[in-house]
């Protein structure tokens, strides 16, 4: 926290932006906005961020270790100057308003200095009772880190569980432990609030039927993540509870405590919970066993995410994870074998279905806890009647208080991506109550100017951690300072305790400067999470930052050989050899840099489109809006109404004149995008536009792509063939335009996942569902008379969306199940259509005329253009044509390529607020990026001398980026603004004539003789 | 030979293999002590040339470490490592050395506990082998001095 | 007539030619080429005495050849341009030509590769039309190919060989002939199984008029086993052996597919003599030249024409 | 040879569409110029085509002249009075710009300065007339010019759909022949047998007809043009081959090569418009085999 | 571009192993573009003959360096001030490199450490492919571009040979039939013709027939 304490002048000259919660999305909140130079305050009630995402094992869909994804994620946290990050804090009030609110904060006692402790772990080792964190199946530490890669990465001391304290303060060697600490209260001046605090998940101990907390078998999804992780109870073995083996048959209980009217039950859906227990289904069976039989109890498969439908559909035939559509209605244990039996209907057949499993998991949706509606209460915000956030239709980040912003969990249950999504969209609103970022002035360091080593012969000063007793208490520091100082050119070697401690910081600056050091070498702990720190050190003592060398004392040595101090001190003579013979070959390096480019291009003029242009306009960014059609609108624009009753066609009216309107957005109409060069920050996209097809080219910085989906017509049930058969879409105009026709209706049929969900369509369509429901209640609205049957596969309402789907099935819409390989039939006779289905309850064909028959046909991917675009921008696309990005958890708005980003239905099919929140996100994501007014590109880059180049074209050939071209001069040029660094092409160069930056062969080669004691 | 400690250089990529090796200290995993770790960005930069030095400077086994397959942060810099220390193996054969004096290993940032057991494993495939040849001939050299 | 050859005379007639072949031996044995010419002296016009046939070593054939004359015969005299350059493939044809052999066929020769000194350098200083031309000249013009004035040049009945099936077909035709524009009297085919591509073949040939031009010899191998027939098909490159008369061969019990490959050959004959450009066949009986005189006599080629 | 002269030889002229920059920044314009300077016969100049504002084209065809190459500019009425064009005109002349293309100006409710006025004085034929005039030389207000420029003046036809539209654009070229215009240039059209029979029916103006080439850039475009402009005949299948093309721009250029190839028999030239895209125009020449 | 391979490491030893003074000289053209015979390939040789006498017990002095070109004098002059300090010289050129070395420094052994092979062609990365023989006479002209010297095993002048199979070689259904190639080449540019004319007898002096061949430029030449 060393940094914070050094940048607290950057935060006086500007209100923050207090962010509450510390979970993925507040982190991604606090981390949007610091990235874009707001100042931002991190409070979270927790010892350190990371919340619910930390405890998970892998997550879906690329069954990736949430450890080493998340991870990266956290760390950047302490490198950024903007962000001052409050554990243990809560808000205990908030006055003023928008732009001026005062927020009084409270910090409870942690008893551990952040900024003394260095996460050694000692007084965990003397106080060992629980080590880990794993909710419901271990009891807390009295002194705990939850993780190995904890920020901030220090312990905690929970008072209330320490018998001597005296004891524990004795084991920290680094007089961390405060054991009088207390409780302190600040009042900040904040802009705007994002509330991130998420969910708690239903405990179903309360349930009698299903034995949780009584059978120890019977666990929570959660629970089975923390069994599964390698940082588990069991060290990532799959075992059960009761007896420590391995299970063999492991059965999934969906929407416990969720979409129920039972005590206790939630009547809405938690979103999340089919693609968890299939997530965790298929990697039992990855990880630990295939014959493993693995069986999900459910009422609704609801995979209606990205590529979900494609993951139930490999959990089904690749692995064999077995479906039975029924909610349980109870479990037994068997006393001896602790095995459970579950008791079961399923809509076939009349009796009910015993069978016997080792394992039982619940998956336990979200809940809001009290603590979360008594901080709506002093934030002066409303809840909903399920106690979620209540917000703006059309903008789902917006509280009823002006000035607070919500995301993720709280606002309404949802998955990672989503909350990514929304976390960054908040961060956009929050920061649209702060001066424009074009307005914002870059800090500027205030580093004295490098000197020039040049010429100089090397004076290396080492300076060695003992890190308490982390490094001190296995290898002799003495020692090891008395070795590298009998090293060649080396001029100091002295040991400094803490390093990272500001004090040693200090001294090591000074010595620097005293000693005209030109050379540093720092043992102590990875370069990975200190380099950085260092490198700033050497800047402020005036040296170029690339003149230091980390050696990895602690976490390679000292940490890995405790038990082999005589080795472990061995070790560390050779790394420091490596590091002092590496140093010396070490040289001052630039970081590339380019002026960055301020504007931005906004590809397509849907409501997704404008919503992100005018979001960028309003900080004051220059908006290229490139339409292909004669006007802005979009799909939107044939829309009426939403499910919740909006209005659409005001909404749209308004958006439309604000953006033509907008001073900094220039709307080119009538526009196709030809051609693109450029890095991320300087883009130059060609276009072709107007009605002759005026070429012109735009520089801008980044890009935003919202070029939306089409609307599905599938050649299915007739659809075009008969005036009575439609799309939802044609029908919700209907509705609003002809209700006349609507009331002379008798019968209507719908007709689910048309197009969707099918061999040559996999996934879903997401909004059919709800577009169904809505169309169904209305046309209720208009006359409850008129028989509405919905014939669907699963009804996916997913969120808040239930409670739609429970008042339709109040107004008795008869929704009728039919699957995949036993499709309703359509015919007309006599100029009356008529649908044959299946009834799997009455277990018989039926037919049912009817006047309307309106076909879910959802939306498909725009291939043509997508495939145009992605050709140019080289972007990559999913298998069924939507755009794919970068990561589909972590960066669901940014694109591989850096500097563009995807937003709305060119990313996947989904309702106008969710287009409308994704603007918001890839607006926000963008203004990370436009606040840099410099593009920096590191120092590691690859070099041609051209001296030597053979102009083989090996390089050229071998570089995965395609970077290095032949010059006029007839030699391999590489563009160091676009060079990745990955040393391919030195590594690949037969002529020897490309170095890679900072890690040329020479320093290389230096290293090996400093290991081997050699002298280079 | 029973006390043969050999001394080995592991090149890892920054990303995955060497954060696997933090990790592996950070859940205090033992692995041996002879294993010394060379940082790169990418194991794509590790040319044969390295592993070759490495070698004739005194090590008795190199491996280089990179991420899991199709998993590298610069596209297949540790494929295209794979087929160097197949190049280099292909010397050393003709060199009449033991080609599994050098190896690649592929391993997520996550996997500590497996980077322990392969630095285990290899440095006991090593000891199996005995000194590098060029340490075996200074050993007999000076046994049969002695003797 | 250009030449002594018989084989000329033959086809002069206006008769169907038969020729057959005999591969010297691999050590100095006389006798094996006397006996194997012996097994066919009968029933054919002229004898092919092949040179280091799949690139393998033997008897020069040039040698084998005068011992086949020695007998009263009439030696065609094989020779590839893989084994000698120009000086010694000249000087071998004055030689085989005082040694009375007056009939040649010009070849390039199966690649080193395949025979048994896969080692050796392959020649090729002429390719086997650049043969054709220097036989021709040798003997229309009396000159050496160098361009010398040769004294009693050595009048040979020039042959050449022609593949109607190899790749690409369409070149086919235009190969052959460019080896009759360089001078090839007539030519032998590689053996032929598909007999409705070599029908079309043989229109293409009438159709720019070269069976006008040079005589044509088909030819016919006699095929063993069902299992020679895979072979041919499989190992042997440029050989085009229909599915059709592989699985005729495999339809018959493995005892009577001898009499079966006789059998095909026989009708073969018959049905390419209806062919025209057709002016003869050339019977390539491979270790199997006891068969050739059953062959032609039940093609009703026997008895031949005594001239 | 001057392209009048060429026409009237019967050769197969061609012209290459060359915008002026938005800007002072006139490089792209001269490299583009010198890797065609042997290929073509003349550079079109458009004046603030489209109703964008862009450097003048008087400027544009000196720079040409300046290149060793001859000149075409644009002249319409839009922006400026019967004053300022007499003016530039008698300027181009002494440029040495002979070349003109009389055109319709655009809409300028589709450009880049919409609240600009609109002047609008004289119209097409008015501008035929008034270059006829000139060559007499006399101005427009009757007065005698010290000494008579020489310009060899060429009209355009709009996007033609159907038959009927054929023979209305027709006439109104016919008026245009007849008041002056020497030559003809025809918008552009993807279906061959189209292009043909329209081509054919100005043929009998017995003025040369050139065809334009319009080149492609991408699926995106194609599709646009499809759909907006019903006249260029623009096929689905043409848009399947350049979607099914493993690199679509070389596709594209080989479709402008091939549609010039076609047309070597039909027109008397052709004006190629890569609209921002000059320096693929060696390209498409190189597949036109030219 | 002259392609070359390493030799054998064994050979290389042989030739090395009497001396302890190695002067290894690598050259910046031809054989770097093909691997054999860069400074990368100068630094792994050097490597593996160290690892190897080390394992000997022996040391010996490498010296590496990479010439802008062998096959120069003037730059083969440049090691002028290393020769005296080696026993003997390694030579990662092809042949003409070598040979120019071995005439520049008659006292010193010369040996080459690459096999030259042929002029060929990048056909994609890390594989080469035979183009040229360097016959002094070119046909390409008449043959659509592709050499049947080089490319077919037979050297054929006038046309496939029956072997011909799918278009491929006889000796290798890998290697293309040149003729075919040739064949489709012709006709794609019209001119089927050409295949018509018989191809003379070859005049094999120029392709080195007539001893050691010489390219002389009395214009550039002093």
């Amino acid at each position: 926290m060393q940094k914070l304490k050094d940048n607290q002048h950057n935060k006086s000259n500007g209100r923050s932006v207090l962010v509450i919660g510390g979970g993925v999305g507040g982190i991604r909140a606090a981390l949007d906005l610091a990235e874009s130079r707001r100042n931002v305050v991190l409070i979270d009630t927790s010892y350190s961020i990371g919340g619910l995402m930390t405890q998970l094992d892998r997550t879906f869909p690329t069954n990736n270790c949430d450890l080493c994804t998340v991870s990266p994620h956290l760390s950047e946290n302490t490198r950024q100057i903007h962000l001052d990050l409050k554990p243990m804090t809560q808000l205990e009030q908030l006055t003023g308003e928008t732009g001026n609110f005062k927020a009084t904060l409270v910090t409870e006692p942690r008893y551990i200095d952040i900024d003394k402790c260095t996460a050694c772990g000692e007084c965990h080792k003397y106080f060992p009772e629980a080590v880990r964190f794993t909710p419901g199946l271990d009891p807390r530490a009295p002194t705990c880190m939850r993780y190995p890669q904890a920020t901030p990465y220090a312990f905690s001391i929970d008072m209330e569980k320490v018998t001597d304290i005296n004891a524990l303060k004795k084991v920290c060697k680094a007089d961390a432990i405060i054991p009088d600490d207390t409780q302190k209260k600040v009042t900040i001046e904040a802009a705007s609030i994002v509330l991130s605090v998420g969910a708690q998940l239903f405990d179903p101990a309360i349930l009698d039927n299903f034995g949780s907390g009584q059978f120890e078998n019977v666990v929570t999804g959660l629970e089975y993540e923390r069994i599964m992780s390698a940082s588990g109870p069991f060290q990532g073995d799959l075992v059960r509870v009761s007896d420590k083996k391995p299970p063999k048959k492991v059965a999934w209980i969906q929407c416990v405590g969720s979409r129920g009217i039972n005590k206790a039950d939630v009547p809405y859906c938690s979103g999340v919970c089919c693609m968890y227990a299939l997530k965790e289904a298929i990697v039992t069976k990855e990880r630990f066993a295939e014959s493993i039989e693995t069986t999900i109890f459910y009422m609704d498969m609801r995979t209606y995410g990205k590529d979900y439908e494609l993951y139930l559909n490999r959990a089904k035939n690749d692995y064999g994870v077995r479906m039975i559509r029924s909610r349980p209605h109870s479990i037994i244990e068997d006393h001896k074998t602790k095995d459970l039996s579950i008791t079961y209907a399923v809509e076939e057949e009349v009796l009910t279905k015993t069978e016997a499993f080792d394992m039982v998991v619940l998956s336990t949706g979200f809940r809001i806890p009290e603590t979360t509606i008594d901080l709506a209460r002093r934030l002066g915000i409303e809840l909903n009647l399920h106690n979620f956030a209540k917000t703006d239709h059309f903008n789902p980040v917006k509280t009823s208080r002006p000035g607070v912003y919500v995301c993720g969990v709280v606002e309404s249950p949802k998955d990672i991506p989503e909350t990514m999504v929304q976390a960054s969209a908040a961060a956009s609103m929050a920061a649209s109550n702060l001066p424009a970022i074009m307005d914002v002035p870059e800090s500027e360091n205030d580093f004295i100017p490098e000197r020039d080593v040049s010429g100089e012969e090397p004076k290396i000063g080492v300076f060695i951690c003992d890190c308490g007793l982390e490094i001190g208490g296995v290898v002799d520091v003495d020692k090891m300072v008395e070795f590298a100082g009998a090293r060649p050119d080396v001029v100091v070697s002295q040991a400094v305790g803490y390093g990272c401690s500001s004090d040693s910081m200090a001294l090591i600056e000074a010595s620097i400067k005293t000693n005209n050091l030109n050379r540093v070498v720092i043992g102590g702990c990875s370069p990975r999470t200190h380099e950085t720190k260092f490198q700033d050190l050497l800047r402020r003592a005036g040296l170029n930052k690339y003149l230091v060398e980390i050696v990895n004392l602690r976490d390679q040595n000292t940490w890995a050989h405790m038990g082999q101090p005589k080795e472990a001190l061995d070790k560390a003579f050779k790394l420091l050899g490596i590091g002092i013979s590496g140093v010396r070959k070490s040289r001052p390096l630039m970081d590339q840099t380019l002026p960055m480019n301020q504007n931005a291009l906004v590809v397509g003029g849907g409501v997704t489109g404008m919503t992100a242009a005018l979001q960028l306009a309003g900080q004051g960014v220059k908006v290229y809006l490139v339409e292909r059609s004669a006007g802005l609108g979009g799909l939107a624009k044939s829309i009426r109404k939403t499910i919740q009753g909006d209005e659409v066609g005001p909404f749209m009216n308004q958006l439309i004149d604000d953006v033509t309107a907008h001073e900094n957005i220039q709307v080119l109409t009538r526009s196709i995008i030809v051609d693109h060069s450029g890095i991320p920050g300087r883009f130059k996209t060609g276009i072709q536009t107007g009605p002759r097809m005026n070429y012109m080219q735009l520089d801008h910085g980044v890009t935003i792509l919202a070029t939306g989906a089409l609307p599905n017509r599938p050649d299915a049930y007739g659809l075009g063939t008969h005036d009575s058969i439609v799309t939802q879409l044609e029908l919700d105009v209907l509705i609003e335009d002809n209700p006349e026709k609507i009331k002379a209706m008798n019968q209507v049929v719908m007709i689910q996942c048309v197009g969707s969900r099918e061999p040559d369509n996999p996934n879903c369509s997401r909004i059919c569902c709800q577009a169904a429901i809505k169309n169904a209640l209305r046309i209720k609205a208009i006359d409850p008379d008129i028989q509405i049957f919905i014939l669907y596969r699963d009804i996916r309402t997913y969120g808040f969306q239930e409670d739609y789907y429970r008042k339709a099935r109040d107004l008795d819409v008869k929704f009728i199940r039919f699957s995949l390989d036993n499709k309703p039939e359509v015919r007309v006779e006599n100029n009356r259509v008529s649908v044959f289905v299946d009834d799997v309850i009455l277990g018989r064909k039926i037919q049912i005329e009817t006047d309307y028959l309106a076909l879910s046909t959802g939306m498909i991917a725009d291939d043509e253009t997508t495939e145009d675009l992605s050709m140019m921008f080289h972007l990559p696309r999913t298998s069924d044509h939507y755009f794919l990005e970068d990561h589909v958890k972590l960066r669901p708005v940014d694109m591989s390529v850096r500097g563009f980003f995807i937003a709305g239905t060119t990313h996947s099919p989904k309702t106008i607020q969710e287009s409308i929140t994704q603007a918001y996100a890839a607006a926000g994501r963008a203004q990370t990026l436009l606040a840099k007014r410099q593009i920096n590109l590191g120092a590691a880059v690859a070099k041609v001398d051209g001296s030597k180049c053979a102009a083989c074209l090996v390089c050229v050939r071998a570089c995965p980026f395609s970077i290095p071209f032949i010059n006029e001069d007839g030699y391999s040029q590489i563009d160091p603004a676009k060079c990745q660094g990955c040393g391919v092409c030195a590594a690949d160069c037969p002529a020897k004539a490309i170095q890679l930056l900072a890690f040329e062969d020479d320093q290389i080669m230096a290293k090996l003789d400093g290991l081997f004691g050699g002298l280079n | 030979m029973e006390n043969f400690e050999p001394e080995i250089v592991a090149f890892c990529c920054h990303y995955c293999a060497y954060t696997a090796a933090d990790m592996a200290g950070s859940k205090r995993i033992s692995y041996p002590p002879n294993v010394k770790i060379i940082r790169v960005p990418c194991t794509g930069k590790v040319d044969a040339i390295h592993i070759m030095k490495a070698l004739e400077k005194g090590a008795d086994g190199v491996y280089v470490a990179g991420c899991l397959e199709g998993d590298c942060h610069f596209k297949n810099g540790n494929t295209r490592a794979g087929y160097r220390v197949e190049h280099v193996q292909k010397y050393l054969e003709e060199l009449g050395w033991e080609t599994e004096r050098v190896a690649m290993m592929n391993m997520s940032a996550g996997m500590g506990e497996f980077f322990a057991r392969t630095a285990l494993e290899f440095t006991q495939k090593i000891k199996q082998l005995g000194p590098s040849p060029i340490k075996r001939i200074n050993i007999d050299k000076s046994q049969k001095a002695v003797g | 007539m250009k030449t002594q050859s018989k084989l000329e005379k033959v086809l002069a007639s206006g008769a169907l030619a038969v020729t057959s072949e005999v591969g010297p031996p691999r050590g100095a044995i006389p006798e094996k080429v006397k006996e194997k010419a012996g097994l066919i002296k009968d029933h054919v016009d002229a004898i092919n005495v092949t040179d280091n046939q799949t690139a393998m070593v033997r008897m020069s054939s040039w040698a084998a050849g005068v011992i086949i004359k020695q007998m009263g015969l009439d030696p065609i005299l094989q020779m590839v341009t893989r084994d000698r350059n120009r000086l010694a493939m000249q000087s071998d044809i004055i030689g085989a030509y005082s040694m009375g052999i007056n009939t040649m066929m010009c070849l390039s020769g199966d690649h080193v590769k395949f025979g048994d000194h896969p080692m050796a350098n392959g020649v090729f200083d002429l390719d086997s039309i650049q043969l054709v031309q220097t036989v021709k000249k040798m003997r229309k013009e009396g000159k050496f190919q160098g361009g010398a004035d040769i004294k009693s040049p050595p009048k040979m009945f020039i042959g050449a060989a022609a593949n109607p099936f190899a790749d690409p077909f369409e070149l086919r035709v235009m190969r052959l002939a460019k080896k009759v524009k360089a001078g090839a009297d007539f030519i032998q085919t590689q053996c032929i199984f598909n007999l409705d591509k070599f029908e079309k073949y043989m229109e293409m040939v009438c159709d720019r008029g070269l069976d006008q031009q040079v005589h044509l010899l088909a030819g016919i191998t006699p095929m063993k086993s069902a299992g020679m027939a895979r072979y041919m098909k499989n190992k042997v490159p440029g050989m085009d052996v229909p599915d059709e008369v592989i699985k005729r061969m495999e339809a018959v019990p493995k005892e009577e597919q001898p009499e079966e490959g006789i059998k095909i050959a026989i009708e073969s004959i018959e049905r390419l003599k209806q062919v025209k450009g057709v002016h003869g066949f050339h019977i390539m009986a491979i270790e199997w030249e006891e068969k050739v005189p059953q062959i032609v006599e039940k093609a009703g080629l026997f008895p031949r024409p005594v001239l | 040879m001057t392209l009048q002269t060429k026409f009237s030889k019967g050769e197969f002229v061609i012209l290459a569409e060359m915008n002026t920059p938005k800007g002072i920044d006139i490089s792209d314009l001269v490299t583009n110029v010198r890797h065609l300077k042997s290929r073509i016969d003349a550079v079109v100049i458009p004046d603030m085509d489209n109703g964008v504002m862009h450097m003048s084209a008087l400027a544009g065809g000196a720079i040409i002249r300046q290149q060793g190459l001859e000149p075409m500019i644009h002249i319409y009425g839009r922006d400026r009075n019967r004053m300022a064009l007499q003016g530039d005109m008698l300027a181009a002349h002494v440029l040495g710009i002979h070349n003109l293309l009389v055109v319709q100006g655009e809409n300028i409710a589709h450009g880049d300065h919409q609240n600009a006025k609109l002047v609008d004085d004289l119209n097409e034929l008015d501008l035929l007339v008034m270059v006829h005039s000139l060559l007499k030389g006399t101005d427009l207000a009757g007065f005698e010019l010290k000494g008579k420029p020489e310009f060899f003046t060429g009209c355009q036809v709009q996007p033609i759909q159907d038959d009927e539209h054929l023979e209305k654009e027709f006439i109104s070229a016919k008026v245009k022949v007849d008041a002056g215009a020497q030559y003809i240039i025809v918008p552009p059209v993807f279906d061959m047998a189209w292009y043909t029979q329209i081509l054919n029916k100005f043929k009998s103006l017995n003025v040369p007809v050139i065809a334009t080439v319009f080149m492609l850039k991408n699926v995106g475009m194609a599709r646009y043009i499809s759909i907006n402009d019903p006249g260029s005949r623009l096929s689905e299948s043409l848009i399947t081959r350049i979607r099914k093309s493993k690199d679509r721009e070389a596709e594209c250029i080989r479709i402008a090569g091939e549609m010039i190839k076609e047309l070597k028999s039909v027109a008397a030239g052709i004006k190629i418009s890569a609209s921002g895209w000059e320096d693929r125009l060696p390209a498409i020449l190189d597949c036109a085999e030219l | 571009m002259i392609t070359a391979e390493q030799k054998p490491l064994s050979e290389i030893i042989e030739y090395i192993s009497p001396y302890d003074r190695i002067l290894l000289v690598g050259c910046n053209e031809c054989v770097t573009v093909c691997a054999a015979g860069g400074r990368k390939e100068v630094g792994l040789l050097a490597s593996a003959l160290t690892l190897h006498f080390l394992k000997q017990g022996r040391t010996i002095d490498i010296k590496e360096i990479t010439l802008e070109r062998q096959c120069d004098p003037e730059y083969v002059e440049e090691l002028v001030s290393e020769i005296d300090r080696a026993d003997a010289i390694l030579s990662m050129a092809c042949g003409c490199g070598v040979q120019t070395i071995a005439e520049r420094y008659k006292e010193k052994p010369v040996f080459p450490a690459v096999n030259t092979k042929f002029m060929g062609a990048s056909e994609s990365q890390g594989i080469w492919v035979e183009r040229c023989r360097g016959c002094g006479d070119c046909l390409l002209g008449i043959t659509g571009g592709i050499c049947p010297v080089a490319r077919c095993s037979k050297q054929l002048l006038n046309g496939p040979c029956g072997g011909t199979s799918n278009g491929k070689c006889e000796i290798d259904p890998d290697v293309e039939c040149a003729w075919c190639l040739i064949w489709e080449r012709l006709k794609a540019l019209g001119m089927e013709k050409r295949y018509e004319e018989i191809m003379e007898a070859k005049d094999f002096r120029p392709a080195g027939g007539g001893g050691p061949r010489k390219i002389i430029r009395e214009d550039l030449s002093l």
